[in-house]
């Protein structure tokens, strides 16, 4: 792909501030959705429209503050399509979440553009934050694990990711494949070509960025198939479920963060399907309500045959669980089968249709009788 | 929800013994009755007979029932019955709900008395758990427009646009080509009357034309159709004809002059037309066209422009890009017809490179009185008379490997017929026929194939012919007499190949366009094949004449006026009632999604653009809950077969005492 | 460009001058044909017995030594052979079970995958060298010498078969107009020449012969040319019965399509090997000057 | 009295159109077959819900079996087709956390084919009693 | 689909900056105690929090960036109601948040902001008219406020003074509520029996107004706390001795926002006074063997920070005493907050059961509290579950050690 190489030397992130501010300064952009610094060292979505106030966006931040930034996209263009032109930086799962969002009219993408980053993977929040407190970077570490490779603790979904770079955006700010003190501007579409060429960046093309990324997919399919083949063996019928799920509270949290999860009210949440709930969960003075294992797996079972189809492989259901439930192999597992069985990779390309939303003449002949 | 005041009364048939010969029915009433609700359990001999239905109406006054379940036979036999009943004695009929426990329990478990019983009872406890929540409907109205559309002017829609003409509806009758008339305005003769088909045509063409109910769209084709029954939205196309048909008078002085000479679609291909044509003598409507493609002042702009100059009533004016009108219509007939497959598809009879090997539609022409030899049979090569003629009868036909599997069922009987008029035509002419079985199986067609053979001399010849080839000024047809058991080779002059029938070219998208299936040869398909082979899938939409299947006049025309008679009956009302089994949308569990629009086949949903909300049309909505089942959040669901009744069915099912 | 041909019987032997011819117009053409190593009988014709297992191990067998030398495409010259292999090739491919137990019955090769595509010198001209490169070798065109293209069963059936439209092959007629010659067409270039038939029942096949060659005299033609040397066989050698039973029939001379090809690239006659012919075609060519 | 034997429950789902109709076809006819099955008689095959199907398992069914049109013959048009699509999806989340998929089948059976559906269920209820009880509805309790 | 404008003015920059720190980790979802008690999860914290995001969203945040302030649509204030209203506001959710988002000082604006809408439980509509005209949440005529007095059979020992160095706020759930008119008592008589100078505000004590913050009209609570105020400085004490969780909660950290201004006398719990007069061998409490444990009042303990007083209290008072698992700071609630009694009864006492059998678990006969309230509450739990345990609150039981009441 063709794009721009800028000179960071130590400052990436002011490098990066700095070309987000011309974005501003140039009114290619009214105003940029980025996460940006928090008090409290952490970062949460939020909006620069002042190119001098670029300096709080923290781009390169190894964490997924909650809520992922599609569905703060997703909030802003439900209903209708924005008029200001807004910049949208977004992590590699970001943009499959989004442009899965997109299919399910979720999301419109007019006047949005996408600026994709990067992402060697992310820390669990609470993880972050402790590495906040003991005072280091944590995009160092990134750094560090990206060139000499080993152990991170990195979140599971990410150890295993398979796209490290984004596959569909307007511009992507790159550093996989580049080496050291230099950052690589991809543009991907016609709109990036102009953006980079108004900025007046000279294009070129940088072969071992890709090889550089082949290389890391290749080393992450081996892990990736260790990680689900642990995973199913774990998950072997109701007594590995059983055990697998024996924290659970039914919360509920992992279906409310998820990405795809778009339902104003979960089905399994409502009045329309709650006669279970109260079936299935035993009420004693002793304990409260006690979920039993039915109720659990018709939840989680029951959402993974809804939304397994599009899941986006991000991993936030994991981070978001407060028995920390190392639920992506749960859910990674089912969604990685279903969507072997259609070739269907979600966040590919807007016009793919969805597995739910089309069915084929000839097909699926191996789930006849 | 539990409700509160639920009165439900429970009717258990024995049907003679059929049921209470395997379930035990006492024991069913007696466990129904301690369900939740049931303020009535009784079972009774025959329940569907007047006593039966009486006891019905009786207990619904008496106990103030609100809502019944018979446990009867299959929903499909009485169903009808006992809603009705149950209407008339003041209930809904949506309020009743039928239990099937003699096809799926007595019967099957016979001899299993216990577990019938069992399964009796649970399957009459899901039907009450589904009654619960069982809305009272009403069916759904939905207004209707009087009026027709044809689609195909030949024969089969010449008939049905009369007869719902007749019947005092509007029709629109909507012709592809030039003049209506179809493929029996090409024929010689018909059998076995041998009535000289344009005679016994042309009064209903003229008729048609005359008819105040008949809006002709000739040389127009079907753009877009949407709506539903009783209200179709159709777009017509009418083609630029380039020619001001108010003021053409049909003289024909412009086609004296044309230049331009091009193989004619009437002719087939044995004899030309000009640029500028009505297709032949009787066209209705009487008025020229101009094939742009061919015509030099239409190709280039400018120059020629004879006929222009010629016409007396100044009506050429090469000018107009046709115009799309919108018609509403009530119910659709279609009758497309049929094409007959050209020589050059076949290469062991020459690809067609030889020009005395005709289709039999072409030999039509050469026979027929106003064809291009007015009735002479002259070989198209070298125009003499040819003494030795070979019909070759299933070409592409009864060919499962190549071409069709099907039998085109009308070749045995105009070969017949085609050697026959060139028997009289040629007297001391020599006809062979190699057939494999003479099908002649109407009316006086036996006796029609029988004459040809011995008062004409036609010689058959049971077998296929393995090739042709040019020999001179010969045709060498290397044929076989399986009777026989020789080779036999024919020096013929002329070969006549029945060639197989297909489907009119383009039914394919015009089907996309009316949403109708068509079989795996290009058929119409029908409702279904024994019992309602005139309507197709999509209600309101009807099928006459060839485009079903292969057929001959007699039946086309019969298949017309059945066609016919259905939307006339269709729309004898002034309200359409339809199942009110429709899908319904939750306004605020809906996301906006839009899973149940694109997965609807019925296009019966939409996404209502501001509030992000789909929107079911019900007149659309055929009730078949694909949508239900695709929305993730249970927004839209099938009246009276909520996500919740079916939870309780299956609770009720699996519930083990 | 280097291609695996596979020769066949009757190339070593009685159609030696077929081979000769082939290789060195072949070579000439810039194509270096290498012979399939350790290459077995192909079989001749296809059999049609229901329990074939036997008669299809050879055909595989010369499939494996192509898929030994891990190639997938092989080159045939004789059209019986072509015949042979491609559709023994078709049938496993289509049906494993039979696949499996011819792999299981010929335990001592490897075991047969299917990939292996058969082809015919033919379709190699046609598709890859092109008639436009073959025209532009010719050095002595075949001005004025009328051929009959004679293509004959194996080449265009069955359909699956066919190397060109099975009713109206061409690709000898368009190979023949590049060597400038004159082309006789007409519909008995595809009628059986009565193939084996010529070993228990002459008379059929000198009946078929002389059906096929009047045809072609009367419409002008000097010589035949072909690509199998049954058929061959049975147009040239035959022609002496011919003769006994019709007086009038002329003989002419039979040539494989590569024999021509040499002579129109002007090489040395001695590897056409015209004395291998029944039908001695050297006075026809000396008439024409071509030797 | 406790049966020796274990006698699986099987919820069917029959299309009202083809499968429902095959059923009736079947008992006209007086075909035999083991009367562990429960129907319960939907508008479409298109119209289950995947949900149903897991539920009815959990709620205490030892075996689902779904019947619809032959592609093709769907009253409406290509609803059998929605529906093998959403089975495949429960099953293959129910064969990847190994709870037994072979418990839920998809037929394709036509109007006329009251035999096949005796045949078709007598098979499938042998095979449910060869599994023996479902797991999923052993009621766990998790404290 | 009918849509309301709704106004988001109540909450602070600070407080939603706080609002959009939450990272959806699901820590403080483990402890929400109606949660445990109903498995219900449209009330717990984080759907809260989602839904309180969303109208600020549309009213002043990023949707209101791009299409200006957005209506709300009705149906979702409408199953918001439950949503904001059956919470014990007992604080839980903040103990657990560790990105300092403090929720449950968020969940009373959030109460505010929905009263303002006109979207609040129907029982609490009826509350309200009542409680106006009355002054307390009971809606019982002003004259029964001292009526404990009476009944405790201190006339002339409990009276209204001109002016006096303590006044005892007697707070509306002991005052109106027969259960724990004992409490009142008791101090009252500890108060005497220390020769305290002390009176009572008598029919000029208003509610605290901390049931107007739980219904969310904080212009009534301003009105009740200048009023309040007004009373104790006329009387021109120095300190007030509250005996409910709630009223102490209200007046120490409330009231100073709502009067805008200082208050110029201290607020003391009864623990705090009876420690400190144990301090001062005022008091002196006999240790006995009765079994007993303490349920920490939420509004004590985890959201005002007294903690270890009634525990010292405790010991002294028996060698028995034992901690329940969740104690301090990670109290369970009794159930008795957030007005829950009238929005949703039977979730308060499900959660009143919990938390009395976690009591029982522990082998106590006594269970003692420091909240009307949370006796109220836990007395019905103990009725609820038959069991057998005492709830008694510490005021009473110091009494009643130091022989100056019957029970």
């Amino acid at each position: 792909m063709r794009g721009a190489l800028l000179e960071t030397g130590e400052e990436t992130r002011r490098t990066i501030n700095n070309f987000l501010s011309r974005l501003l300064q140039e009114k290619m952009v009214d105003a940029i959705l980025a996460p940006i610094e928090t008090s409290t060292g952490l970062v949460t979505p939020g909006f620069v429209t002042n190119p001098e106030k670029t300096h709080i966006i923290d781009v390169l931040a190894p964490v997924i503050p909650g809520v992922a930034m599609a569905t703060v996209v997703s909030q802003i263009t439900h209903e209708k399509p924005v008029e200001k032109r807004l910049g949208v930086i977004l992590k590699p799962c970001d943009i499959r979440a989004l442009v899965e969002l997109v299919k399910f009219q979720q999301v419109n993408l007019e006047n949005i553009y996408l600026i994709g980053v990067d992402c060697y993977g992310t820390y669990p929040v609470i993880k972050y934050k402790e590495i906040l407190e003991k005072g280091n970077l944590p995009v160092e570490n990134v750094f560090e694990a990206l060139n000499k490779g080993g152990e991170t603790e990195f979140r599971d979904s990410c150890k295993v990711c398979l796209n490290p770079v984004p596959i569909y955006s307007d511009l992507c700010i790159g550093y996989i494949g580049i080496e050291k003190g230099k950052l690589f501007i991809e543009a991907r579409t016609e709109k990036g070509e102009e953006f980079l060429r108004k900025l007046g960046f000279k294009l070129l093309e940088l072969k071992e960025r890709n090889r550089a990324v082949a290389e890391i997919l290749r080393e992450r399919e081996t892990k990736r198939e260790k990680y689900f083949g642990e995973a199913e063996k774990e998950l072997n019928g109701m007594e590995g479920i059983n055990s697998f799920f024996e924290d659970c509270i039914a919360c509920h949290n992992c279906m409310e963060v998820c990405p795809i999860c778009f339902c104003k009210e979960c089905f399994f949440d409502s009045d329309r399907y709650s006669y279970v709930n109260q079936n299935y969960l035993e009420w004693n003075p002793l304990e409260g309500t006690v979920p039993m294992l039915q109720a659990k797996v018709q939840f989680h079972v029951g959402r993974a045959v809804h939304m397994a189809s599009s899941c986006v492989h991000c991993g936030l259901c994991e981070q978001a669980c407060p028995q920390d439930i190392a639920l992506y192999k749960l859910f990674g597992l089912i969604a990685r089968n279903i969507q072997r069985i259609f070739n269907y990779t979600p966040g590919r390309s807007v016009e793919e249709k969805p597995p739910v939303q089309e069915f084929k003449e000839e097909e699926l002949k191996e789930f006849i009788g | 929800m539990i409700k509160v005041n639920e009165r439900i009364g429970v009717f258990i048939c024995h049907c003679g013994l059929n049921i209470a010969g395997t379930v035990n029915v006492e024991k069913v009433a007696e466990e129904i009755s301690k369900c939740k609700g049931v303020v009535h359990a009784e079972h009774y001999i025959f329940m569907c007979s007047d006593p039966g239905q009486e006891k019905v109406r009786q207990t619904i006054k008496e106990k103030k029932l609100d809502g019944v379940i018979v446990a009867a036979c299959s929903p499909d036999l009485h169903e009808h019955t006992f809603r009705s009943a149950a209407a008339s004695a003041g209930l809904n009929p949506y309020r009743v709900e039928i239990a099937n426990i003699r096809e799926w329990v007595a019967w099957p478990h016979e001899g299993k008395g216990e577990e019938a019983t069992e399964k009796a009872i649970k399957i009459i406890d899901a039907a009450i758990e589904k009654l619960r929540d069982n809305m009272a409907l009403l069916p759904v109205e939905v207004p209707v427009t009087k009026k027709v559309l044809v689609i195909g002017g030949g024969i089969a829609g010449i008939q049905a646009a009369l007869d719902c003409a007749d019947a005092g509806l509007d029709v629109y009758l909507v012709e592809r080509g030039q003049s209506i008339g179809g493929k029996m305005a090409q024929l010689s003769e018909t059998f076995p009357t041998l009535d000289c088909p344009q005679c016994i045509e042309t009064p209903k063409m003229t008729a048609v034309a005359q008819h105040p109910k008949i809006h002709l769209y000739a040389y127009s084709e079907i753009e877009d159709v949407n709506g539903y029954v009783g209200n179709f939205k159709v777009k017509i196309k009418r083609k630029p004809t380039f020619v001001d048909w108010d003021k053409c008078t049909g003289c024909r002085e412009c086609m004296k002059v044309c230049p331009v000479k091009v193989p004619s679609e009437y002719e087939r291909g044995i004899a030309d037309r000009k640029a500028i044509y009505i297709s032949f003598p009787q066209a209705v409507p009487n008025k020229a066209v101009i094939d742009a493609e061919n015509c030099i002042r239409m190709k280039y702009g400018k120059g020629c422009g004879l006929c222009a100059k010629n016409c007396p009533s100044k009506a050429i004016t090469f000018e107009g890009n046709g115009s799309i009108e919108e018609v509403k219509v009530g119910a659709i007939i279609v009758a497309t017809g049929f094409d007959v497959m050209g020589v050059n598809s076949f290469g062991e009879y020459g690809y067609g490179k030889y020009k005395d090997v005709l289709d039999a539609l072409q030999f039509e022409r050469l026979l027929a009185p106003a064809g291009p030899t007015s009735g002479k049979v002259l070989r198209p090569s070298d125009g003499r008379e040819p003494k030795e003629v070979v019909f070759v009868q299933c070409v592409g036909s009864r060919d499962p490997d190549n071409w069709h599997p099907y039998c085109s069922k009308i070749c045995c009987m105009y070969i017949a017929k085609q050697a026959m008029l060139y028997k009289h035509a040629v007297p001391d002419g020599q006809a062979y026929v190699f057939y494999i079985d003479i099908r002649a199986d109407g009316k006086g067609y036996e006796e029609f194939v029988h004459r040809a053979m011995t008062e004409d001399g036609v010689i058959y010849l049971r077998g296929k012919v393995g090739k042709i080839v040019e020999e001179g000024d010969k045709l060498r047809v290397y044929g076989v007499d399986t009777l026989t058991g020789r080779n036999v080779v024919i020096d013929a002059d002329l070969v006549v190949l029945a060639t197989a029938v297909e489907p009119s070219k383009g039914i394919d998208d015009l089907a996309r366009k009316l949403r109708i299936q068509l079989d795996q040869d290009g058929w119409l398909s029908e409702a279904h094949l024994k019992l309602r082979p005139l309507e197709s899938l999509t209600s309101g939409i009807f099928i006459a004449g060839a485009a079903q299947y292969i057929k001959d006049i007699t039946d086309t025309v019969s298949q017309a006026s059945g066609a016919a008679a259905k939307a006339i009956a269709l729309l004898s009302r002034d309200k359409l009632e339809k199942e009110p089994i429709v899908a319904t949308v939750d306004e605020e569990v809906c996301v906006g999604c839009g899973n149940c629009v694109s997965i609807c086949t019925y296009n019966a949903v939409e996404l209502d653009p501001e509030l992000k909300v789909a929107r079911v049309n019900e007149g659309l909505c055929e009730g078949c809950g694909a949508c239900a089942a695709t929305c993730p959040s249970g927004a839209i669901q099938l009246i009276n077969n909520t996500k919740k009744q079916i939870f309780e069915m299956i609770t009720a099912l699996t519930r083990r005492d | 460009m280097e291609l695996l041909y596979f020769p066949g019987c009757t190339l070593k032997t009685s159609a030696k001058n077929f081979e000769d011819s082939a290789l060195t117009v072949a070579s000439k053409l810039g194509l270096e044909l290498r012979e399939l190593p350790r290459w077995n009988c192909c079989g001749t014709v296809y059999s049609l017995a229901a329990d074939d297992l036997m008669h299809q191990l050879a055909p595989v067998r010369n499939l494996v030594r192509v898929q030994e030398l891990n190639r997938d495409k092989l080159v045939t010259l004789c059209s019986m052979c072509y015949n042979t292999l491609k559709r023994a090739s078709r049938l496993v491919r289509r049906n494993s079970e039979k696949l499996e137990t011819i792999n299981m019955f010929m335990d001592e090769e490897q075991s047969y995958e299917g990939r292996v595509e058969v082809f015919h010198f033919l379709q190699t001209l046609r598709d890859e060298v092109g008639f436009k490169k073959i025209s532009e070798k010719v050095v002595k065109p075949l001005k004025d010498l009328k051929i009959f293209p004679y293509y004959g069963c194996l080449l265009v059936r069955p359909e699956e078969e066919a190397i060109d439209d099975p009713n109206d092959p061409t690709v000898m007629n368009d190979l023949l107009k590049s060597l400038g010659a004159e082309v006789i067409d007409n519909s008995f270039k595809t009628v059986c020449c009565g193939s084996y038939l010529t070993v228990d029942k002459k008379e059929v096949v000198a009946e078929m012969t002389y059906k096929i060659l009047s045809a072609a005299v009367k419409d002008g033609a000097e010589a035949v040319t072909l690509s199998c040397p049954l058929c061959h066989f049975n147009l040239d050698f035959r022609q002496a019965e011919v003769a006994e039973k019709h007086p009038e029939f002329k003989r002419i001379p039979v040539f494989y399509f590569t024999q021509l090809m040499a002579l129109a690239f002007g090489l040395n006659p001695e590897v056409c090997r015209f004395n291998l012919h029944f039908v001695d075609p050297k006075p026809l060519l000396r008439g024409k000057g071509f030797i | 009295m406790e049966k020796d034997y274990f006698e699986p429950v099987i919820v069917g789902f029959l299309c009202r159109w083809c499968a429902a109709a095959a059923a009736d076809a079947a008992g006209t006819s007086r075909l035999h077959y083991p009367p562990n099955i429960r129907p319960v008689r939907v508008n479409c095959s298109g119209f289950i819900d995947p949900v149903y199907i897991l539920r009815a398992l959990l709620e205490g069914a030892d075996g689902v079996f779904v019947a619809g049109c032959r592609p093709g013959d769907c009253h409406y048009v290509d609803g059998n087709l929605k529906a093998r699509r959403r089975i495949a999806i429960l099953k293959e989340t129910l064969k990847t956390l190994g709870l037994e998929d072979q418990r839920v089948v998809f037929e394709y059976i036509s109007t006329s084919e009251g035999s096949r559906y005796a045949e078709l269920v007598k098979k499938f209820t042998e095979k449910i009693r060869g599994l023996g009880p479902s797991p999923l509805k052993k009621k766990f309790l998790t404290v | 689909m009918e849509k309301v404008m709704v106004s988001t003015d109540i909450l602070t920059d600070e407080e939603i900056s706080r609002l959009y720190q939450c990272v959806s980790c699901g820590k403080c979802l483990v402890e929400c105690p109606v949660f445990k008690a109903t498995g219900v999860t449209h009330t717990l914290p984080l759907p809260k929090s989602r839904l309180l995001r969303y109208i600020v969203d549309k009213s002043r945040g990023k949707i209101s960036y791009f299409f200006g302030p957005q209506p709300i649509e009705s149906y979702r204030l409408n199953q918001g109601v439950p949503t904001v209203y059956e919470c014990t506001l007992c604080g839980a959710c903040t103990e657990q948040c560790k990105f300092e988002v403090k929720p449950h000082t968020l969940w009373y604006k959030f109460r505010a902001l929905m009263n303002m809408a006109g979207y609040i439980p129907e029982p609490l509509k009826h509350v309200k008219g009542g409680f106006t005209e009355t002054k307390n949440p009971y809606s019982l005529p002003e004259d029964m406020r001292s009526y404990w007095v009476k009944k405790e059979k201190l006339i002339g020992k409990a009276s209204v003074k001109r002016n006096a160095r303590v006044i005892y706020f007697v707070g509306c759930t002991t005052a109106f509520k027969r259960v724990n008119r004992g409490i009142a008592g008791s101090m009252a008589r500890i108060l005497n029996y220390v020769g305290e100078d002390w009176s009572l505000l008598g029919e000029k004590e208003w509610c605290c107004g901390a049931p107007w913050l739980m219904i969310g009209d904080i212009e009534r609570a301003r009105e009740h706390a200048v009023h309040n105020v007004e009373a104790i400085e006329e009387t021109g004490a120095e300190e007030v001795v509250v005996t409910c969780a709630t009223c102490y909660r209200a007046i120490k950290q409330e009231y100073e926002e709502l009067i805008d201004g200082k208050l110029r006398f201290k607020v003391l719990h009864a623990v705090e006074l009876i420690k400190r007069y144990i301090d001062e061998g005022k008091i002196n409490l006999a240790p006995t063997d009765i079994k007993l444990t303490y349920h920490d009042p939420c509004e004590l303990s985890r959201l005002s920070g007294v903690i270890d007083e009634p525990r010292q209290i405790l010991r002294m008072v028996s060698g028995e005493y034992r901690e329940m698992e969740k104690n301090k700071e990670n109290g369970f609630c009794c159930g008795g907050g957030g007005f829950l009694q009238a929005t949703n009864n039977d979730v308060r006492l499900k959660v009143a059961q919990i938390r009395v059998n976690q009591a029982v678990k522990e082998g106590a006969q006594y269970l003692v509290s420091a909240c009307p309230s949370c006796k109220m509450a836990l007395v019905d739990g103990a009725k609820e579950l038959k069991s057998d345990v005492k709830v008694v609150d510490i005021v009473e039981l110091v009494a009643q050690l130091l022989g100056l009441s019957s029970k």
